[in-house]
């Protein structure tokens, strides 16, 4: 039989990866986006959290804008009364983010083609604002329970096979069992679509050039509604998994701030670099919290994952997939 | 024809490179100063030295500092919070190390350990580029944030983990503490802001500046035509870092008082004085002036007309606030893309055609 | 007219308790306006002012309430209370801070301006730890208690006292900090999970609290050996770990739930006047009652100075005193509507901290309610008391503060 | 072997009687690769004190990179650069820069966000001295020395022609314009060599033969050498002293543009028909 | 060469455009062309004439600049084309060679190509065959195929762009000059390329160009800008022949081409409207 350290060490690095799972999906959006437009979509966090929201919702028969409404009409309005069944809800939900998606092209980015990077990134923070805002005056700040019958604890099956085999019952939750499924699922659909179609190619043509892409045709407004309803969607996918996970509510955006080092390392254009990016992340600061992180006072999960990627990205500056930035004269 | 430039002519090169060589801006340029030091202090009272001036003048010099950084020398940096962490716990430790030292020396020693903190963090900034660079300034935000959380030393093994700052005198004057008078606390930050904001002239306008500029550009082309871009970068983080560590520690003794750096120093910090630079305008001083004012004054404006004005729940009021704000730097950002700054020049080139169009 | 200000927080990530809370406040000064014209015939205003419990949004709230003639605050974040206290101080304005804030403020020789009872971080602290005494007999020797807290100066705050009573009691106290806001837990709860700590202290706020008491569950964790403090003790808490909460435990410093007089004069002045502050579906909860406890301190604090000064319009300092002189017996909170709800305590110049005595709930899921399981435990003054004065002693030194009360 | 009295000694007059000095810049067996390309093969040439010196070959051959390497900006996988005499070590772009080699480059490089007179003062980087505290305090020798050079500048924006523009931020220029911007930055360092990567692309001829007159002049008045790359064999005809011919990375041609021109490998691989 | 006559019927009309940079730069200050169906029409002009602009007004590219059509319209087959998408007009049979290239650095030369045919409807058959009428045209793009085309020369960007616009299999191709950064022989035979093209599939051409010796050569008629105004126009032999053209476009004087070395003094230029 192992020692038990090297069993705690295993039942970490197993959790660790699970967790970097739960990561990359959020990070998957952020790619998507990258890829398709070269922006650096600050806002991809709170989409999910938006989608959440919506979701939650609709399931719930909630009226949107009931407080505001009630604020300026003196009504009380909360509910419609009824309750969905998840499935339904979910599709409403994506639904919405599709709109959502033609909604920004249609307000923000449209006006902005041609600009450089960090304007487009400061553009999605004030998106992120914005949205922010709207998700809490149409369906209020408090805290929401998600459920759509996602599995959720420790699996049985996992600690009961690992006992019999190690002596020793590994941890896993159901939840990042099934995200797992999921988040292999989107990678590789996702990976095709983008290496292998004639819409693939145009994403990332118009995220190198937007004015040549122009110039050949590609309609900048089709790419980006596809790409940031394909966006939306995804952060739909990551809200259900984190929202099942921890409640919806606004901290939910802040997963955005553990996608980042996830997308470093990966490499902002890389959507398998997303996955594995997020495994190596989430078993880096998982063991790193585990042999280190008692020594020097814990709580280093912040800033593990960002100085593990800066100290990659000084070896390689484009990330583990990402695309190698041309330098020429 | 309401601006002109014409007669105006430069005999020699120094009149030529002045900061305002057109007379009408100059004039108004010594105006806004004697109104600044001759009318305000006088003027000033707690709410709006604390709701307004203060935090403006403050979040003038970070946003110079990052300005330096990101607008001149173009490396995008999400670290702000961190390095005005930086400033403040030094000025922190300073101040109750050598209680006996003026504050003005602690504030700007504390700007210079914020520098070389920076130069560290700046290091990486010469393999790894754009937002690959953005995004790994974060480690420094986090990383600094968790050390001053996690090390008592930084907080002199207080109970909470929160620092206060000691009553420290300037000229007879309390300018920390609880009984700083308004215009104290006002008339210290604008000091120090106009000679940062006058260094950070001369800085831009000659060698170094152009340095920057150029590796902001063009890095690769700077470097062959000449520009050893390590000591560019690294001085650019340096000098950057300098300001906005001078900030942090008068936005902690100053301003605030006491400070949790998770709280205070975190990364909407950091994103709050980027956000300034671009309103603002890349790669200008006037526009870190006009960033700053913007976005200190619209959530003052916009709590007393939803809040006091509209009569609406502080909740929902705070959440169009969000979207309003959100909304507003969009629109920005989509009316002119080089900030507040660009939208003056505009205006001014308008001005001086006018009437006709053209 | 008197100007309580709510500096509340109804959105960011702690808007889940900040919402509850700031209803029950807001709620229970309408009640009195309502129904007894105010307080003494004065109308009481309550300017509401959104913080979003960040300190710095706190300070400016602060800056821009306290001209309107402010006469107590009541921030709801030991952050913020830190940062108020030299300048409440400095501008002679009382900070109420029950159940948070800078623990060493009880000792009102000290802080002039603040104070915190019916019960502190230090108390809460001491009153679990003999909770846990009790149930094991008075012995804890041997046991480990991991305590995961929050990792701010709010979270940090029960430290020193749990040492202390660590080295009393011969119990292991395990550090275990969450950074805020804490949504992703994984890794502490697998080493509370491989460390098997027999109990497990938790001083949590927002998000931070319903993942941990799903983390515990899910790594089955027993969830009665898990005592919350009374922040992470509310329905919002629990609710989302559905039946795996059953049995977490929390302290409490008050009762909770509808069944005090008073809210049938809430409902009929208040709820179906459509005068709620909130959506009115937070009546009853744990932190809807807290926000309502403290404004029923704070009224019966303005009260009493109107008695000590002889008029209704009291300003800021006789309001100070009127809460140095505060007493709140059993029969004044039956007269209120409140039986049995909290403690009676009585404040002086040197205690502003009160008895500082907590209940411990238990949550029912099936029921989907909180039960209270034991009576007012009083803590361990003989430790507290020795750390109040040292604490307070210091910050006396380095503000070069003189002693009341002397 | 002496390499300094090496260069001195040998040289060559020209036929319009110029005379040209001893070897200044040595390229020995050149090979550059990149991944599995190779781009330069096994390349050899010299560039004499005072010559125009130009490189031609059609496209991809090859010309582009080996100015990059000369300015340090490649390194060669094989071969060694020799510099007045002596062999050059591995080198920063930058340290390239400061022993007086400056270029202009095939896709424009200026920098953007700034005036034409910043753009062309950046040239001068190289030249200033003044210590950071100086320029923040814009103490006197901080300024003295930014008029000093501001006067080499000005100089030069006369000699170029573009007095009008000297304020315009250079985004908004055209083409043509902005090329002879980034001369006039190459110019302002004062360099030994300045390395021109196709000067005259995007030109009319009018606008050529400008172009044409002020890279005379500044090989005569400066006296600076020149490597130029162009595929405007009229230019490189008439300017050039000697002309290297390269072709998919190999150097098929060197020597006066008359031999050139009657090289049978260059027609087929580049001139097509033998030039006018 | 100008054997292929031209239809005498119009197929884009610009009459009378102004263009404002930034709300205060005016560039084009009344610039009318008429482009008539497949014929080849060149745009020529010095430094900053405004041909570029004037391209780009068409191709409905302006606004990505910060750059705006504030009066005249732009008819393309009769019908009103200013407030069309770009990639509407490339829908519509117009499309664009930028200047500089433009390629998509991180695409590979191949799949550069292959973005030109993102309108094109007719099958993968058809679009592999003109890939590789690409690669007859440019032998050495094929070489460079599976190349990042941000790492290949500056004048194999140029085919690579070139041969991008034509997999779109364009009614109408706007060239911005096409010459720039190409050895000679390529000039030429991009040229032949556009007149065999032109003549074979009656592709009708736009160019912008400073290589006026060629572009006259093969154009059949031709439009000189100057500083943002239309300044001569006529048929490609008859401007050729004006003694105007020919010294300060052609480099031409009496006596036949100067050697560039003989400039002794800079000329200063004729403006025919200054
Ligand atoms: N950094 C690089 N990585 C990969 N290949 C490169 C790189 N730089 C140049 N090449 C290749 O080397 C060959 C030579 O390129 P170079 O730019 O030197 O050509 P050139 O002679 O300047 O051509 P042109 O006249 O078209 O500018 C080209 O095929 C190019 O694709
Ligand atoms: N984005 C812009 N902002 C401001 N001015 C511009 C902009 N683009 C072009 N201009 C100005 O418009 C004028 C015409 O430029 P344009 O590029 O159309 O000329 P061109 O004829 O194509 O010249 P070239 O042959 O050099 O390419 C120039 O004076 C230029 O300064
Ligand atoms: C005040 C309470 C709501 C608890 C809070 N976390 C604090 O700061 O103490
Ligand atoms: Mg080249
Ligand atoms: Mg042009």
């Amino acid at each position: 039989m192992l020692p038990d350290q090297v069993l705690y060490a295993l039942e970490v690095t197993l959790n660790g990866l699970m967790a970097g799972v739960m990561y990359a999906l959020v990070a998957l959006g952020f790619v998507l986006i990258f890829k398709a437009s070269g922006i650096f979509n600050y806002a991809q966090g709170v989409l999910a959290l938006f989608a959440a929201l919506t979701l939650v919702g609709f399931q719930n028969g909630q009226i949107p804008f009931a407080h505001l409404i009630n604020a300026t009409f003196g009504t009380h309005l909360h509910s419609f009364g009824w309750t969905l069944p998840g499935i339904v809800a979910i599709a409403l939900t994506a639904g919405v983010m599709v709109g959502l998606a033609w909604l920004i092209e249609r307000l923000v980015l449209k006006h902005l083609v041609n600009q450089p990077p960090i304007i487009l990134f400061m553009a999605t923070i004030g998106l992120a604002y914005f949205l922010e805002g709207l998700g809490d005056v149409m369906w209020g700040a408090d805290i929401k329970t998600l459920d759509v019958g996602l599995p959720q604890g420790i699996s049985e099956t996992v600690e009961s096979a690992t006992d019999a085999l190690l002596g020793y019952g590994f941890f896993i939750d159901n939840l990042d069992i099934v995200a797992t499924v999921v988040a292999v699922i989107l990678v590789a659909s996702l990976t095709i679509f983008s290496q292998y179609s004639k819409q693939g190619r145009a994403l990332r043509a118009v995220a190198d050039d937007h004015q040549a892409a122009l110039s050949v045709g590609i309609s900048l407004r089709f790419i980006w509604v596809l790409v940031w309803s394909i966006a939306g969607f995804v952060a739909l996918v990551a809200g259900i998994m984190w929202g099942t996970k921890s409640g919806v509510q606004f901290s939910l955006s802040l997963i955005a701030l553990k996608a980042l080092p996830v997308l470093m390392l990966g490499g902002f254009t890389s959507i398998p670099g997303a996955i594995v990016g997020g495994l190596i992340i989430g078993v880096g600061e998982k063991l790193f919290e585990f042999t280190v992180g008692p020594m020097i006072g814990g709580a280093t999960e912040n800033w593990f994952a960002y100085v593990l990627a800066l100290l990659f990205l000084v070896f390689r500056p484009q990330g583990l997939f990402g695309e190698k930035i041309i330098e020429r004269v | 024809m309401f601006y002109r430039e014409a007669g105006d002519f430069k005999t020699t090169y120094p009149e030529d490179a002045q900061t305002f060589p057109i007379r009408f801006d100059r004039v108004r340029y010594y105006a806004v100063l004697a109104v600044a030091f001759g009318v305000i202090p006088f003027w000033i009272n707690d709410y709006w030295a604390n709701a307004v001036f203060v935090p403006f003048l403050i979040y003038a010099i970070a946003a110079i500092g990052l300005n330096i950084l990101t607008g001149y020398c173009g490396q995008v940096s999400l670290g702000t919070g961190g390095f005005m962490a930086v400033g403040a716990y030094a000025c922190y430790k300073l101040m109750t190390g050598f209680p006996e030292v003026s504050i003005l020396i602690h504030v700007l020693l504390a700007g210079g350990i914020t520098a070389c903190v920076g130069v560290l963090f700046g290091l990486p900034s010469l393999r790894i580029k754009g937002f690959y660079l953005a995004v790994a300034t974060l480690a420094a935000q986090f990383f600094l944030v968790w050390l001053f959380n996690k090390v008592p030393w930084f907080y002199n093994y207080s109970a909470s983990g929160q620092i206060n700052a000691p009553e420290r005198t300037v000229l007879g004057h309390f300018v920390t503490g609880p009984n700083t008078s308004a215009a104290a606390k006002y008339l210290f930050c604008l000091v120090i802001l106009f000679a940062l904001a006058w260094m950070a002239r001369n800085l831009t306008r000659g060698t170094i500046g152009r340095r920057w500029m150029a590796i902001r550009d063009m890095d690769i082309a700077a470097e062959i035509i000449g520009v050893n871009p390590l000591t560019a970068k690294l001085s650019a983080f340096a000098v950057s870092s300098f300001f906005i560590g001078v900030a942090g520690a008068l936005f902690f003794a100053v301003y605030l008082g006491a400070a949790e750096v998770g709280e205070v120093f975190g990364i909407n910090k950091s994103f709050l004085v980027l956000f300034m630079v671009i309103i603002g305008g890349l790669g200008s001083i006037f526009g870190s002036f006009a960033g700053a004012a913007f976005l200190v004054l619209l959530p003052v404006l916009l709590k007393n007309v939803l809040v006091e004005g509209m009569g609406w729940p502080t909740d929902l009021a705070a959440h169009i606030e969000l979207m309003i704000v959100g909304g507003l730097i969009v629109v920005f950002l989509i009316a002119e893309p080089h900030g507040l700054a660009q939208l003056w020049r505009v205006a001014k080139e308008k001005l001086r055609l006018w009437p006709f169009p053209h | 007219d008197l100007v309580v200000p709510n500096l509340s927080y109804r959105t960011g990530p702690f808007a889940a308790g900040g919402i509850p809370y700031a209803d029950g406040f807001n709620d229970y000064f309408t009640l009195l306006n309502e129904r007894d014209g105010g307080i003494g015939g004065e109308k009481v205003l309550v300017p509401e002012c959104e913080t979003a419990y960040n300190t710095e949004k706190g300070v400016e709230c602060y800056e821009a309430t306290k001209g309107s003639g402010a006469l107590v605050y009541n921030p709801l974040s030991t952050g913020i209370t830190y940062q108020l206290i030299p300048k409440v101080s400095a501008d002679g304005i009382t900070l109420y801070t029950p159940g948070y804030g800078r623990t060493s403020s009880a000792n009102g020789k000290v802080f002039e301006w603040v104070f915190n009872y019916p019960a502190n971080y230090w108390d809460g602290a001491s009153v679990a730890v003999k909770h846990l005494l009790d149930q094991n007999g008075g012995s804890l020797d041997g046991k480990t208690i991991a305590l995961v807290f929050h990792n701010s100066a709010y979270g940090k705050e029960p430290i020193r006292t749990l040492t202390e009573l660590s080295k009393k009691h011969g119990f292991k106290l395990t550090e275990i900090p969450v950074d805020s806001p804490g949504q992703e837990q994984k890794s502490q709860w697998l080493q509370i999970r491989r460390e098997k700590p027999d109990y497990v202290l938790f001083w949590g706020w927002g998000v931070m609290n319903q993942v941990a008491v799903q983390e515990a569950a899910n790594i089955r964790f027993p969830m009665e050996n898990m005592i919350g403090v009374w922040w992470s003790g509310s329905e919002n808490d629990v609710k989302p770990a559905g039946a795996a909460a059953n049995g977490y435990k929390s302290l409490a410093m008050h009762g909770t739930g509808m069944d005090y007089p008073v809210y049938a004069d809430l409902k009929q002045y208040v709820l179906d006047a459509g005068k709620a502050a909130g959506a009115g579906d937070q009546v009853g909860s744990v932190l809807y009652s807290r926000g309502m406890y403290a404004a029923m301190v704070i009224s019966e604090a303005i009260r009493k100075a109107q008695e000590l000064a002889g008029t209704s319009a009291v300003n800021a300092a006789q309001v100070r005193d009127g809460f140095e002189a505060l007493e709140i017996t059993e029969e004044r909170m039956a007269e209120l509507g409140l039986p049995n709800f909290g403690q009676p305590f009585a404040a002086s110049c040197e205690d502003h901290g009160g008895p500082g005595a907590a209940l411990i709930q238990q949550w029912d899921a099936a029921a989907g309610k909180w039960n209270l399981i034991t009576d007012f435990i009083a803590p361990d003054d003989e430790v507290l008391d020795a750390l109040v004065l040292e604490d307070s002693a210091a910050y006396a030194a380095e503000n070069g503060l003189a002693e009341r009360c002397n | 072997m002496n390499a300094e009295t090496a260069m001195k000694t040998d040289g060559y007059t020209t036929a319009d009687g110029r005379r040209i000095g001893g070897v200044l810049m040595e390229m020995k067996n050149i090979t550059l690769r990149f991944g599995g390309v190779t781009a330069i093969k096994d390349i050899s040439f010299d560039i004499r004190d005072g010559e125009i010196r130009a490189i031609i070959g059609p496209n991809g051959a090859g010309k582009s990179s080996m100015l990059n390497i000369i300015s340090g900006f490649y390194v060669p996988s094989e071969g060694e650069v020799w510099f007045k005499g002596y062999r050059r070590g591995p080198m920063k772009p930058y340290q390239v820069a400061q022993l007086g080699i400056a270029r202009t480059f095939q896709n424009i490089a200026l920098f953007d966000g700034m005036s034409v007179l910043d753009n062309i003062m950046t040239g001068r980087l190289t030249l200033m001295k003044t210590g950071i505290l100086a320029q923040a305090m814009w103490w006197g020798a901080a300024q003295k020395e930014e008029s000093a050079h501001r006067e080499k500048v000005e100089k030069i924006i006369d000699f170029l022609e573009i007095q009008a523009i000297r304020k315009t931020p250079v985004g908004r220029l055209p083409y043509g314009l902005k090329k002879r911007v980034e001369l006039a930055r190459a110019l302002a360092a004062e360099p030994k060599i300045l390395l021109l990567d196709e000067p005259m692309a995007g030109m009319n001829v009018e606008e050529k033969e400008d172009m044409c007159r002020f890279i005379l002049d500044v090989n005569d008045e400066f006296g600076t050498t020149i490597c130029l790359i162009e595929h405007d064999m009229g230019v490189v005809m008439d300017l050039s002293d000697r002309v290297v011919v390269m072709d998919y990375g190999k150097k098929i041609g060197d020597g006066t543009p008359d031999e050139v021109r009657a090289n049978p490998e260059v027609i087929a691989a580049y001139l097509g028909v033998a030039h006018e | 060469m100008l054997d292929a006559a031209p239809t005498r019927e119009s197929l884009l009309e610009v009459n009378n455009i102004e263009v404002i940079y930034n709300h205060v730069i005016l560039v084009l200050k009344g610039v009318s062309l008429s482009v008539p169906k497949g014929g080849i029409t060149a745009l020529l002009g010095g430094n900053g004439a405004g041909k570029t602009t004037t391209l780009k007004a068409i191709s409905n590219l302006l606004h990505s600049e910060r750059g705006a059509v504030t009066k005249g319209t732009i008819h393309y087959r009769g019908e009103r084309v200013q407030d069309l998408a770009p990639s509407d007009l490339v829908k519509k049979g117009v499309i664009q060679v930028m200047e500089g290239r433009h390629c998509f650095e991180h695409l590979t030369v191949e799949e550069n190509l292959l973005t030109g045919a993102y309108t094109r409807g007719d099958g993968g058959a058809a679009i592999a065959r003109d890939l590789e009428m690409v690669y007859a045209y440019f032998p050495r793009l094929k070489e460079r195929r599976k190349s990042q085309a941000g790492y290949t020369s500056g004048g194999e960007q140029q085919m690579c762009a070139i041969g991008r616009a034509l997999m779109s299999r364009p009614e109408t191709i706007l060239l911005d000059e096409p010459s720039m950064g190409l050895a000679p022989q390529l000039v030429e035979q991009i040229f032949e390329i556009v007149k065999a093209v032109n003549e074979q599939e009656g592709v009708t051409f736009l160019l912008a160009e400073q290589n006026t010796n060629v572009a006259l050569r093969y154009a059949h008629y031709g439009y000189i800008l100057e500083s943002g105004r239309v300044v001569m126009d006529g048929p490609a032999d008859a401007l050729r022949e004006n003694p105007d053209v020919k010294e300060f476009y052609l480099g031409l004087s009496d006596e036949g081409r100067r050697s560039f070395r003989d400039v002794r003094s800079y000329r200063r230029r004729k403006r025919w409207l200054a």
